[in-house]
């Protein structure tokens, strides 16, 4: 590509992406006490690469992220959701009873507070994961006919 | 050992050997299986009591009765093993696992299903007998012969699924599987179960099945099949149906018709498939009747018309065997090369026509005897052309167009030692039930194995009346067939005259016989034509709806199913809307 | 027998969580086979995996059979059962307790499905190497197997779950999954993207369907739970709402299980999918969408309700016997031995739903009873085409020609279950249909036991040309050598084709089971 | 007449998007457009559930003064078996049902529910369970009183709809329902957070749906060289055609 082009873009854009990825993690860290959570972090967060890949171009996005990776971060997702349902079993509850978490006496809520940090943080890896999984199948797909032949 | 073979149904070791016969590649090991088996069933029939249930078993909360013989069907189940032994023996000459094996299982079928006590038995044995027999016809390697195999399986299929839900409503309305008779035919299960017989039996215009295959079957599976399926047909009538008015009719009908398209028949074996119809339609008008006596002549006649039915398909299978045909036109003369088969086909010939002193005179008196006796006077009748018409196909027309005729200039073998031997053992058997009785031999050996023996004991075949009837008839017939012949007015390819007792008649039968031949011989064609020409429309079209290429498989890649998504939401919203309470 | 489970071979966690776990632990397994590199292993993974959900079924069925004393037996043991009452298991996700949360509840009539996915998916997954390793790359054999494994726990999940919007969430799982599997058989043959797409659009109508049906149900009651619905419908039975609700999720849910005519989806996605999906959904895929369907029209609604009389009457009804009569034949016309089977399959559907609509015990459960033994017999025979496809490359009736004598074992065990969907006496498939029988008498249905019979006559024409080209032809170009299929996709054919046989003479486990489920839904929904 | 209309505003607009997004599922050719098509349909499916979560005048079930001394909740009917779960949750909306404590009017309501599943006999349950003629807290999705307030019954009628109307309602005439409903939206629509939460799953869905469907016509584009309905079917039909015609040929040859 030539560097020349859309200079401005790709300053902004250089500005812009933390920020959007700071956001990405704002939301999913209040999601558990306010509006927000991992589909809506996941989501941004997935933006923000996208954005990159938009503008620095797909091969230089698939250096930074390959696509094996963002496969296995929306797996690690669903394993760390379904980890933490696991996980209360143990504790002696029901499958994804937070509360069971812990092991506290009654009344307590950190099994609580924790299972929804873990559980959204899940969501965050599989949503982000599979929107830039979706993305690159896209994107990066080569086709086998060019675009004139068809 | 004796409890086993006291209790142990012998269709079962039949069909045990069949399906044994089947994996052994010994050809010389297996048919000794085979003619041993039918020899061992004999053997443990003859140890069975009767009217017990010999053997049960409790599937699925149904109580079966595996076994159980009484006076109805031990004459029946004898001829099938005897049957089953002389088939054997005819078919030593050659070497098919499949055959052999499929025959003798057939058989056991047949067996099995004949001393079956309760209905879900005689089905799963009665759809046996359809899927082992349909072998023996495709067998023969033919195209023609695959496709009358595969109409035949179907229609026997059908046989065995009507049987099936007759029988379920009968359990629904009894709570009970005993084979017992109907009484009426009012109530649907029984209805079913008289349609699926009705098939099996070959009832008129539920026929064609028969004509259409057998022919075309093997050598030997022609024997075997004659043989089988329509007397256990003819079993599960009697056992069933005894009385039914109905029975009567459909009975004289059923030896009247094939008749016309017998004796306008070339193929010689299509022919006997014609006079087998008829043969069974005397049955039939027999359980009709249902009084001991009619039944009595049923059951004999149905034994002797095993064997000499048999023996006929053994001759003309002979006859194809050597000279590859067995179309009329195409032969005559061979009684010089096949002595011994015209012989015994002459016997058999004369069984069928009930010569006296043959079996079917014995067998055949007892029918008319009962149907005259109650005064069916029309249906009497109608049995009595009928007989002259069975010698004028079957007693005349076979061996005279095989066996002698015009000389064809065929010079073939002797049928095979094994083929002779059967048909010998046969003729053997048709003579010695057809001798007055002496020692024990005779009809009087057959007598005593009737249901009603005390009722056969005292029924008297060789009365003066009786042959000279039966004289005068066929000897009427044979004089007018040799002189039609000798004046050149026998066409080989038209009907002869049909004479009936009364000379008064003559003219009219004549004149009636040669009507409906004309009629039937330009309208059997004609009405073939436009039921083939029915058949294919009816075929091209649910083709093209259904096929691949066709309407159904072509609509639009989603849209036909969302309209239809759309139009079934509609309907059922509508439904509800319109049915609901308020 | 299945109560010794209980006792002897279950541990106490398994017991007390079977139900999450049948379904859990296919979908966390199908994401780690993401890390997995080797198809091989991702197979054996596979195996492993449907196995402890099967083994997770049996728990959840012995509890669900299991009497009071067993249970009390139980409890004195300390371990925790989830026994809502006898015969019904009831899981709260996340200890939020129904109707609020989400319920995992187990009948004998889910039970009983559980059972047969698992038990087919376990199959399934044995003899599926041979193949999947045929015709999938091999940089993707973990994720096809990952795909089915999501695919299955999607149908567990439907199968278990007892609130409404759950049950769609589960069937678009598995239902998504289903679409990349079938689109896999590209590889092959492309038509199998079209059919995929064409699965797709229609599945998706289908599931949104029911989605709006929920709604409408949402809507009139305020509730998600079935058990819910259960208590609260019959006092709103005048509801148009109400009957809106019904009208969507029977159409909805009838087109997931191929009810004729929203069947066409279904025979060229069966036809050009992967052999081996091919065989896990044909013995799967539309017995779920039919159990929802039961569950639906037996205890969310009601036959009591006249509205629900009418359709069985007037919809179900005759669009089964049109599926017996039309799929037949087409059956009968198919060149494709696949498409044959696939056509088969809707006209068994039709069998099914017409002992559905009898709406009385005996009807129900001779409806669930072939629909077990359908999946047993359908299972089988694609098990063996897809044994032809591997060794031979041929689908049409041609290719089958003469295959009886150099793959014996492979087409005896086809012509079992051939003859199993005919239904000749002394199989699996005689069973059921004797059944039917009976119960469309009971119910003086004569027509119904006519269209049967017509039906089943068709049956012995369209699998009699099989057998025929198979046992009776001459090979079209002489194979010298005799090919079997794989020994390993032996084993799982034979299992069914025995399986076929041994039900055929004796009936009664997969009856009582049908019997036990009909029961347990007849009579629940708003009629006590 | 215009009346009724009014007051059903989203609905009509729900079931435009949906016949909209089933008739070019159907019609289109392209299949690009045919997934068009389902999305819109889908859509319209979230709307409408979202339309169901709106409720005038109602507000969260946080429990307020009296309602802690109601006497309802008699209890799912399962309630005590279903008290595996544990003690002690304090979430923000919903608690699950304490063990061993069957009718405990401590545990409020189920924001999603409504009383009606606490017993399914109580009819109007806002007139039986509250001791006001209002009570907000339990009125967010009542049960529609038979084909009054049906979506395709007649007007609603005066009675239940106090409470009991989740679609605005209106009297006299449509002006009075245009102000009716603007008043009462802007005194208190309370959203119920359930179909909401439903909503999000099914958009996930969706979204996963409408991926799978791109991705497959990538590939039919790819395999086939149009994203055209019909053209992929004639080509498929030539093919098979063909096939079928090198199949009789053969046939006849060996015949």
């Amino acid at each position: 590509m030539n560097p020349d082009h859309h200079v401005i873009l790709r300053v902004v854009a250089k500005t812009l992406i933390p920020l959007i990825t700071l956001y990405a993690f704002y939301v999913q860290f209040h999601g558990d006490y306010s509006p927000g959570g991992g589909f809506q972090a996941g989501v941004i967060f997935a933006v923000g690469i996208i954005l990159y890949a938009l503008i620095f171009g797909v091969s230089s996005a698939l250096r930074l992220i390959p696509p094996s990776f963002t496969r296995g971060l929306a797996a690690a997702g669903v394993l760390l959701y379904a980890g933490v349902g696991i996980w209360a079993l143990f504790g002696g509850g029901n499958y994804l009873e937070y509360g069971a978490l812990l092991d506290e006496p009654e009344g307590g809520h950190h099994g609580q507070h924790i299972g929804i940090i873990l559980i959204e943080l899940g969501v965050l890896f599989g949503v982000a994961g599979s929107m830039l999984t979706i993305f690159y199948a896209f994107a990066g797909r080569v086709a086998e006919i060019s675009d004139e032949d068809w | 050992m004796t409890a086993l073979i006291e209790t142990l149904n012998p269709g079962f070791v039949l069909v045990l050997a069949g399906i044994v016969g089947l994996f052994i590649p010994m050809q010389r090991v297996r048919q000794g299986l085979m003619v041993i088996a039918p020899l061992v069933g004999i053997y443990m029939l003859t140890q069975a009591n009767q009217s017990m249930e010999l053997a049960t078993a409790h599937v699925l909360g149904l109580d079966l009765v595996l076994y159980r013989v009484d006076s109805l069907n031990f004459i029946f189940g004898l001829a099938f093993l005897i049957a089953a032994l002389l088939n054997a023996i005819y078919a030593l000459h050659g070497d098919d696992k499949l055959q052999d094996g499929m025959a003798m299982a057939y058989a056991g079928a047949a067996v099995a299903a004949a001393f079956a006590g309760d209905f879900l038995t005689l089905f799963v044995f009665w759809e046996l007998t359809a899927v082992s027999s349909v072998f023996l016809i495709l067998r023969a390697g033919t195209r023609a012969a695959y496709f009358a195999s595969m109409r035949y399986l179907a229609i026997q299929i059908l046989s065995g699924v009507l049987l099936l839900a007759g029988i379920t409503y009968v359990y629904q309305a009894s709570g009970a599987l005993t084979l017992q008779a109907f009484t009426s035919l009012d109530e649907p299960g029984a209805l079913l179960v008289f349609l699926a017989v009705g098939i099996k039996a070959a009832f008129p215009f539920l026929h064609n099945w028969l004509q259409d295959s057998y022919p075309k079957a093997t050598v030997v599976g022609a024997v075997v099949l004659s043989a089988f399926t329509t007397k256990l047909a003819v079993l599960t009538c009697a056992r069933l149906f005894p009385g039914f008015d109905i029975l009567i009719w459909i009975g004289a009908v059923m030896t009247v018709f094939p008749v016309f398209f017998a004796v306008i028949e070339n193929d010689l074996r299509k022919v006997l498939a014609y006079s087998l119809n008829n043969q069974v339609g005397f049955m039939i008008c027999a359980i009709g009747v249902g009084t001991p006596l009619a039944l009595n002549g049923a059951a004999a006649h149905a034994f002797a018309h095993i064997i000499y039915k048999a023996l006929l398909f053994m001759s003309m299978g002979a006859v194809l065997y050597r000279t590859g045909t067995a179309k009329a036109s195409e032969l005559g003369g061979l009684y010089k090369s096949m002595p011994f088969t015209a012989v015994f086909c002459l016997i058999g010939a004369a069984s069928i026509s009930a010569f006296p002193l043959f079996s079917g005179f014995v067998a055949k008196s007892l029918t008319m005897s009962a149907v005259a006796h109650e005064g069916y006077v029309v249906a009497w009748l109608m049995l009595l052309f009928a007989s002259a018409g069975v010698l004028e196909h079957s007693g005349i027309k076979i061996p005279y167009f095989a066996f002698f005729g015009h000389d064809s200039g065929k010079r073939v073998k002797e049928a095979p030692f094994n083929m002779l031997l059967a048909m010998g053992l046969a003729s053997a058997i048709c003579i010695l039930v057809g001798l007055p009785s002496f020692f024990g031999l005779g009809y009087g050996w057959l007598y005593n194995l009737l249901p009603y023996p005390e009722v056969a004991n005292h029924y008297e075949p060789f009365t003066l009346g009786h042959i000279l009837t039966q004289m005068q008839l066929l000897m009427l017939a044979v004089l007018a067939f040799i002189l039609l012949k000798r004046f050149g007015l026998y066409p080989p390819e038209k009907p002869g005259t049909i004479l009936d007792t009364d000379w008064a008649y003559r003219r009219l039968g004549f004149g009636f016989a040669n009507w409906a031949g004309t009629v039937w011989g330009k309208a059997g064609p004609a009405m073939t034509r436009v039921a083939g020409l029915l058949a294919q429309r009816g075929y091209d079209r649910i083709e093209a709806v259904f096929s691949p290429r066709g309407q159904l498989s072509r609509g639009p890649l989603t849209g036909g199913m969302a309209i239809w998504t759309a139009a079934l939401l509609g309907m059922a919203m509508l439904l509800s809307f319109l049915t609901v309470q308020h | 027998m299945i109560e010794s489970i209980l006792t002897h071979l279950a541990p106490a966690w398994a017991i007390a969580h079977a139900a999450p776990l049948l379904v859990v632990a296919p979908l966390v397994v199908a994401t780690a086979l993401v890390f997995v590199p080797s198809g091989r292993l991702a197979w054996l993974i596979s195996i492993l995996t449907t196995g402890a959900s099967l083994f997770f079924a049996l728990i959840l069925l012995a509890l669900v059979q299991a009497d009071t004393v067993t249970l009390a037996a139980l409890a004195d043991a300390g371990i925790q059962t989830n026994m809502l009452r006898e015969g019904v298991v009831s899981y709260a996700i996340g200890g939020w307790a129904p109707p609020v949360g989400i319920e995992f509840r187990i009948d004998a009539l889910n039970a009983m499905i559980l059972l047969l996915v698992t038990f087919i998916g376990t199959l399934a997954s044995v003899f599926s190497w041979p193949t999947v390793n045929a015709e999938i790359r091999t940089e993707k054999q973990n994720l096809f197997y990952g795909a089915y494994l999501v695919c299955f726990a999607g149908l567990a999940g439907v199968a278990i779950t007892g609130d409404a919007f759950n049950l769609f969430v589960f069937l678009e799982i598995s239902s998504i999954s289903t679409y990349v599997l079938v689109a896999l058989g590209a590889g092959r043959d492309r038509r199998a993207l079209p059919a995929a797409f064409n699965y797709l659009v229609m599945g998706t109508i289908g599931a949104t369907f029911y989605v709006i049906g929920v709604g409408f149900l949402f809507a009139a009651t305020g509730t998600l739970n079935m058990a819910d619905y259960t208590a609260l419908l019959p006092e709103l039975v005048g509801n148009r709402t109400v009957q809106a609700g019904f009208a969507f999720i029977i159409i909805g849910l009838g087109l997931k299980a191929a009810m004729w005519p929203l069947h066409q989806w279904l025979p060229n996605a069966y036809a050009y999918a992967p052999s081996f999906v091919t065989t896990f959904l044909a013995a799967t895929a539309t017995k779920v969408a039919l159990y929802a369907l039961i569950r639906f029209l037996f205890t969310v609604f009601s036959p009591a309700y006249t509205f629900e009389t009418a359709s069985f009457d007037w919809l179900i009804a005759p669009l089964a016997i049109a599926a017996m009569v039309a799929c037949s034949f087409q059956a009968v016309f198919q060149t494709d031995v696949r498409r044959t089977l696939a056509y088969s399959s809707v006209a068994q559907v039709g069998y099914m739903l017409l002992g559905v609509s009898l709406a009385s015990v005996f009807g129900v459960s001779a409806g669930l009873l072939h629909l077990m033994n359908h999946a047993l017999m359908k299972g089988g025979l694609f098990m063996a085409m897809a044994g032809i496809v591997l060794t031979y490359q041929g689908t049409t009736l041609r290719d089958f020609a003469g295959l009886g004598r150099s793959a014996p074992w492979t087409m005896t065990a086809f012509a079992i279950c051939a003859l199993s969907l005919i239904g000749v006496p002394l199989t699996a498939g005689f069973q059921s249909k004797l059944m039917l029988l009976q119960a469309t008498f009971t119910a003086g249905w004569w027509w119904a036991s006519g269209v049967i019979v017509f039906s089943s006559v068709l049956a012995v024409i369209y699998m009699g040309r099989i057998l025929e080209a198979v046992f009776f032809k001459a090979p079209e170009n002489p194979r010298k050598v005799r090919k079997e299929a794989p020994l390993l996709l032996l084993i799982p054919l034979w299992v069914l084709a025995l399986a076929n046989l041994w039900i055929g003479l004796d009936a009664s486990f997969p009856y009582d089971l049908a019997r036990n489920a009909a029961e347990a839904v007849i009579g629940v929904g708003g009629q006590q | 007449m215009l009346e009724f209309i009014l007051a059903r505003g989203n609905y009509w607009v729900i079931v435009a998007l949906m016949m909209t997004g089933l008739y070019i599922s159907f019609s289109a050719q392209n299949l690009i457009k045919r997934l068009v098509g389902l999305s819109v349909f889908q859509t319209s499916v979230f709307l409408f559930y979202i339309t169901l979560g709106k409720v005038a005048g109602g507000t969260a079930p946080i429990l307020i003064g009296e309602d802690l001394a109601g006497h309802h909740g008699a209890g799912h009917e399962e309630d005590a078996a279903h008290g595996t779960a544990a003690a002690g949750h304090e979430a923000p909306v919903e608690t699950p049902a304490a063990p061993h404590v069957e009718t405990e009017p401590v545990v409020e309501v189920d924001p999603e529910t409504g009383e009606p599943i606490a017993d399914p006999t109580a009819i109007d349950p806002a007139a039986e369970l509250a001791p006001d003629a209002v009570d907000p807290g339990h009125s967010d999705i009542p049960p529609l009183q038979g084909e009054d307030a049906s979506l395709m019954g007649e007007p609603l009628e005066d009675g239940v709809t106090e409470t009991s109307d989740y679609v605005l309602s209106g009297h006299d005439g449509a002006a009075d329902a245009l102000h009716q409903a603007a008043e009462s939206s802007l005194h208190s629509v309370y959203s119920n957070p359930l179909p909401h939460v439903l909503i999000l799953t099914a958009i996930v869905v969706g979204v996963a749906t409408l991926a799978v469907g791109l991705a497959l016509i990538v590939r039919i584009r790819e395999a086939y060289g149009t994203i055209e309905a019909d053209e992929v079917r004639n080509i498929d039909i030539d093919v098979a055609l063909e096939e079928e015609e090198a199949e009789d040929a053969a046939a006849e040859g060996a015949a």
